[in-house]
């Protein structure tokens, strides 16, 4: 199998789609001629022409507007963001019409559209280029949010959302589209879109993150393995709906858990999982639920944005706080 | 020497611009400047007539619901009719419709059952999900955000090479959002078999049009996106009819994006929740009942001998009838059970949020 | 001391704030001649002039891009955003510009600014009149959020928030808006816009609450004393940042807690609370926390909207279950 | 008889609008057509040139930096000068400037230090926080979002009454932004003391014009806002002043907004994280440098006898030494302490986000 990095892990896919199903259609600013300026959709306009592969204008409204149009046409239309940072002209849509257009027509009319976005600081790169806004995405009732953190996830991952009749924020994190490499089977073979997936087993502590995070926290598990923690790590992966048994039972097995995200605390998605488990795992629990997570400040431009982010050391301190209590 | 005085009149214009106007119908059913062709077609426009009156008789009965704690917030149409009808009759069954919250006579016109109608202003989604064509969106009710709606069903229609138009229709007020402007600028650079129609009825609520928009029509807005504007009269319904039949076949022959700009006026309050007399003077709206659509079609008509006093009470009891029946439907459906507040929220209801359902089941059982 | 409703309560601040700052400026659809849909502007226009009191043309973005231009160059404007359902297209300047702007010039510039809007839903109003996403905004570092829950509250809260020199989107229960009476003395007294309010003392279990839920959460903790439980309810009343000492010291107290929110459950900022608890109350938790939530669907139209809000029966059984625990 | 056929042809038009373009300055150095009174003025035109030279001898600076690691992404302005130069020269130090991050050439001219501009780009807010005239914005990321605030800040002027402007640049794919469209209705309706200027450089990074817009020109996009849209040659700078002086004293004297459209061309990448050679031909590329805006007004100059080869080495120096030390400048500023990401997040941190500071610091200090 070829190893691939993320980025292209996601053109494979997207090429994959739109090879097996001609509704799927590719839209965004700079995604045709320029293949992405991520290069996501590199060579795509080439193979499936400008009518499916569309530079639109620089409207992030209207994108995700003509998604929902196409999409209750029946088209399969898959979005760009260019950076998180710009996908808030598209709440409106994604709340308003998107998620709720299937319920407001009591099933007429259905959104089966994605919409994909670079998420993530790290970089180097300019104001508002560095968002994490998952929490607020997965606040939304009938959207899906999915972040993935590997090529093969994140492959697997984005065939499920495009083919899922539902519409679907399929993150992708910007510091991993280059440096994850992995193994990746072009099997055109989706991955469940409710599942999370345990990267490593361990009965100590249970360690819960997502998109880029996830190396951090898998980097953090091998110091605490080091110190003779068994950390067990989970990409949650899927984050509306969430896989909540695999959380419950990872706590319940561990009696421990640490929740690691880059964005914000306070309202952050760390926080949905820290309550479930307050009020669904509080028997087991053995510690303090601790969160890492990216602080109640603007996100500063990369002279400190490492500072801002949650770093291994940052992870390892708190598991080995919460794995010491008591 | 490189110095002459200059002004910037002398400058030397690049691009010119103009907007016209329709109206064939006079307030009194005269036709000063002739017809179009279809006009010739007297069951046609009797047509037109009856169905801008069952729609203000439906806007009449649905206000009274209202007003008797029967139905919930109410947007009437009154003065409007032409627009709604004369658009939705020039448009084919497969063509899309995306129509704003006071869009009654258009989905009349295009079969949605008024019990139905009645339901969804009564509170119940399941008035948006049947009656109708079944590619027609519902009401949207966030003003101007089916604009890229429209924008992405046409582009579908023109990958596909499919004859078919969508034709969006929204307010004066709506012009002033960003949804419009990012639509309409694409459906330009796309030449979408796209159709939009700003019902300018001249008020946003409380707001005029003067305080909307400092341009002298609405239909020069299409200027900025690189197509055709135009402004019809919108109490003439004949005039709206051949401004969309134009727009449509253009748009359905691949020749892209008009505007049409349907002059108006709001003889209504604003809703059901609304006291327009607030904010306007009863005389202006006195003033523009001479202007309404409905008088003028039928002093036309009975002029050309095609309508009485007979065909007019026939058409009174009609509507009477198809209304009294869409009510009692209406009236007589149940409230949807609680739980099927989650039975299309996702094509099938994720595990994670089955116990809720489970709960509002519970609830509604005790 | 006059009687007066929420509403009447909102009129007055801001009457209150225009008289006495003349950079205080209001703007929004219908504010003016029209004293606003809801009646909350009603004789401003009159008073304070066409200059000061702003009909907008219908553009959300618009209204509160304009309070960042106006609030950089000293004005106080205060935005009305007629729904909640329509307050999406103001995400983009509330996040990208507004929460950060004295950041992004590090003092340089500043945005006094307050978004005003009605909240939630139980007025039997059309499609997308019922939102509560209170929890997107309390996310937005750099924003403050304020839910006040009664005359009195909504009074000094909106003064402080108007007075405060940085961005507040002030939400306004519009269930509450004619239905909660209270004495309210027009004094031009602020309230702390960082303290929960504890409108009832007991021991046994607490519950947080704020906007309309307040109500119910009252009325639940009533029946909770019939049963003989002495419930605390507190009302957050500021969001963001939010008093955590408030709600740690009632946790320690009554070792249980039900937090009681309208917005949908995923994601809510109940799971904020709920987070704070297990990771800072642990100690003195002797019951899981309960949520009482909207339901993860898109709130139903008329017919069926009680059925998603929280009901004082659906507050009183969790409470019980939480007090009966253990 | 009613009917008479008409066509659409026959229909009365009932607004008219045209686009002007200005353009003095030809290619060559000529001015075939005259010129505005101010060109008599031989020092300000050096000024003029002065400053455009000095841009561009900054974004080569830049791309060194960026390429050797020393700075973050940059977005150069090569062959877009006049642009940025010619408005700002046209405005007072009390007018408010809402730029786009690609308008250097209007930063320096309104005095912001190049040691903060670099410290920007390097990743320090704080060079946002110091030169230029304090009201100033910085520069905006998102696209097309400052329009709106250059509308409030001009309403303060409006309500004020302060002899004060707005101008706020942009890009030609900004122009596809529903935030302009909001911000200009405003304007037209307030008839705000507020200048927009399209920097049309036909590029937005991979989008070309034809794609990003179906209008003739941007200059019509006014038109749907209600008030006049000019095209200026935007490689003239002398035509981009005239323009501007004529809009923002315009605006000055009560007359409301304007729009201006400098066309002009993106010589360069979009950014350093771009390579253009993916998506346009070199050869375009190449045809555009004949246009460029500093040649032709060195020409003029030379042909003026205002300007010799001593005078361009001299100035040559002068920017090298005022960029090597603003680059010193920047190199040697050290980063912030990292605990000052919370310095202004509120005027007052709460209470509540302290311990996030104190564990920021203590991150450092470990
Ligand atoms: C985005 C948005 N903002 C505000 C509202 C509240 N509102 C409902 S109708 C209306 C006025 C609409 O005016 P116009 O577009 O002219 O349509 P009309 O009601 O006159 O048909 C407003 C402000 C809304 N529905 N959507
Ligand atoms: C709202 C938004 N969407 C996308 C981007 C990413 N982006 C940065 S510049 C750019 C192109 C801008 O084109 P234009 O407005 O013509 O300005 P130019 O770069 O040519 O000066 C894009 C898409 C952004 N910064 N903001
Ligand atoms: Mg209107
Ligand atoms: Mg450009």
């Amino acid at each position: 199998m070829p190893e691939v990095t993320l980025v292209e892990a996601i053109n494979l896919a997207l090429a994959r789609a739109m090879q097996d199903d001609p509704e799927v259609v590719v839209l965004g600013e700079d995604v045709g001629v320029n293949g992405g300026v991520f290069r996501a959709t590199a060579g795509l306009q080439e193979r499936f022409g400008p009518g499916r592969v569309i530079d639109t204008p620089l409207a992030e409204l209207l994108i995700s507007g003509l998604c929902v149009g196409m999409s209750a046409q029946g088209l399969r239309p898959v979005g760009e963001i260019q950076f998180m940072g710009f996908i808030y002209p598209c709440l409106d849509q994604l709340v308003n019409h998107a998620s709720r257009l299937r319920n407001r027509t009591q099933g007429r009319i259905t959104c089966p559209m994605v919409l994909r976005t670079p998420s993530g600081a790290g970089i180097h790169a300019p104001e508002h280029h560095s968002e994490s806004i998952e929490a607020m995405l997965a606040h939304i009732p009938g959207l899906r949010v999915v972040f993935p953190s590997s090529p093969e996830r994140a492959y697997g991952l984005l065939l499920a959302a495009i083919r899922d009749p539902d519409p679907v924020v399929f993150i992708e994190p910007t510091r991993l589209y280059r440096t994850a490499r992995g193994e990746v089977e072009d099997s055109g073979e989706a991955l469940p879109l409710d599942v999370a997936f345990v990267l490593l087993e361990g009965s100590d502590v249970t360690l819960i993150s997502w998109g880029a995070m996830v190396k951090e926290t898998l980097a953090a598990a091998e110091v605490l393995a080091d110190d003779g923690f068994g950390a067990e790590v989970i990409d949650l992966a899927t984050l509306k709906p969430y896989d909540e048994q695999t959380v419950l039972a990872s706590v319940a097995k561990t009696g421990r858990c640490v929740i690691v995200h880059e964005a914000a605390r306070t309202g952050g998605f760390g926080a949905e999982i820290a309550a479930l488990i307050a009020e669904r795992g509080l028997n087991s629990l053995l510690a303090p639920v601790a969160r890492v997570t990216g602080y109640d400040t603007v996100i500063p431009l990369s002279r400190l944005e490492q500072h801002y982010m949650p770093s291994v050391e940052r992870i390892v301190t708190a598991a080995r706080q919460v794995c010491q209590f008591g | 020497m490189d110095r002459t005085p200059t002004t910037d009149e002398d400058l030397p214009v690049i691009a010119q611009f103009s907007v016209r106007r329709r109206c064939y119908l006079a307030a009194d059913g005269s036709t000063p400047g002739g017809l179009p062709d279809f006009a010739a077609d007297t069951s046609l426009l009797i047509s037109l007539l009856r169905a801008m009156v069952l729609t203000r008789s439906f806007d009449l009965k649905a206000v009274a619901l209202q007003r008797t704690g029967r139905l919930g917030t109410y947007a009437v149409s009154l003065g409007q009719e032409a627009v709604s009808v004369g658009i939705a009759s020039a448009m084919r069954p497969e063509d899309v419709l995306l129509p704003s919250y006071r869009e009654n006579g258009a989905l009349l016109w295009r079969g949605a059952r008024i019990e139905d109608i009645l339901l969804y202003w009564g509170g119940d989604e399941s008035g948006n999900s049947s009656s109708g064509p079944a590619h027609d969106f519902p009401y949207c009710i966030p003003v101007g955000s089916q604009a890229p709606h429209a924008a992405g069903v046409a582009y579908a229609f023109k990958l596909r090479q499919e004859p078919r138009v969508a034709v969006c229709l929204f307010g004066d007020g709506a012009t002033s959002k960003g949804d419009l402007w990012e639509a309409m600028n694409f459906a330009g650079v796309e030449k979408l078999p796209l159709v939009f129609v700003a019902n300018n009825n001249q008020w946003a609520i409380s707001v005029p049009l003067a305080r909307q928009t400092a341009s002298e029509t609405l239909a020069q807005k299409a200027i900025a996106a690189g197509f055709p504007g135009e402004q019809v009269d919108g109490n003439d319904v004949i005039a709206v009819r051949a401004a969309a039949e134009a727009a449509i076949e253009a748009a359905r022959d691949g020749q892209g994006p008009r505007l049409i700009e349907a002059l108006t006026y709001r003889l209504g309050d604003h809703t059901t929740a609304d006291d327009a007399a607030r904010y306007r003077p009863p005389e202006e709206v006195q003033e523009h009942w001479k202007d309404e659509p409905i008088a003028r079609l039928r002093a036309f008509l009975v002029a050309r001998g095609a309508w009485g006093k007979t065909e007019e009470e026939r058409l009174a009891a009609e509507c009477q009838e198809k209304i009294e029946a869409g009510v009692a439907g209406y009236l007589a459906t149940a409230p949807r059970a609680p739980e099927t507040m989650f039975d299309h929220l996702y094509g099938e209801l994720p595990g994670a949020y089955a116990w809720q359902r489970d709960e509002v089941r519970g609830d509604s059982d005790a």
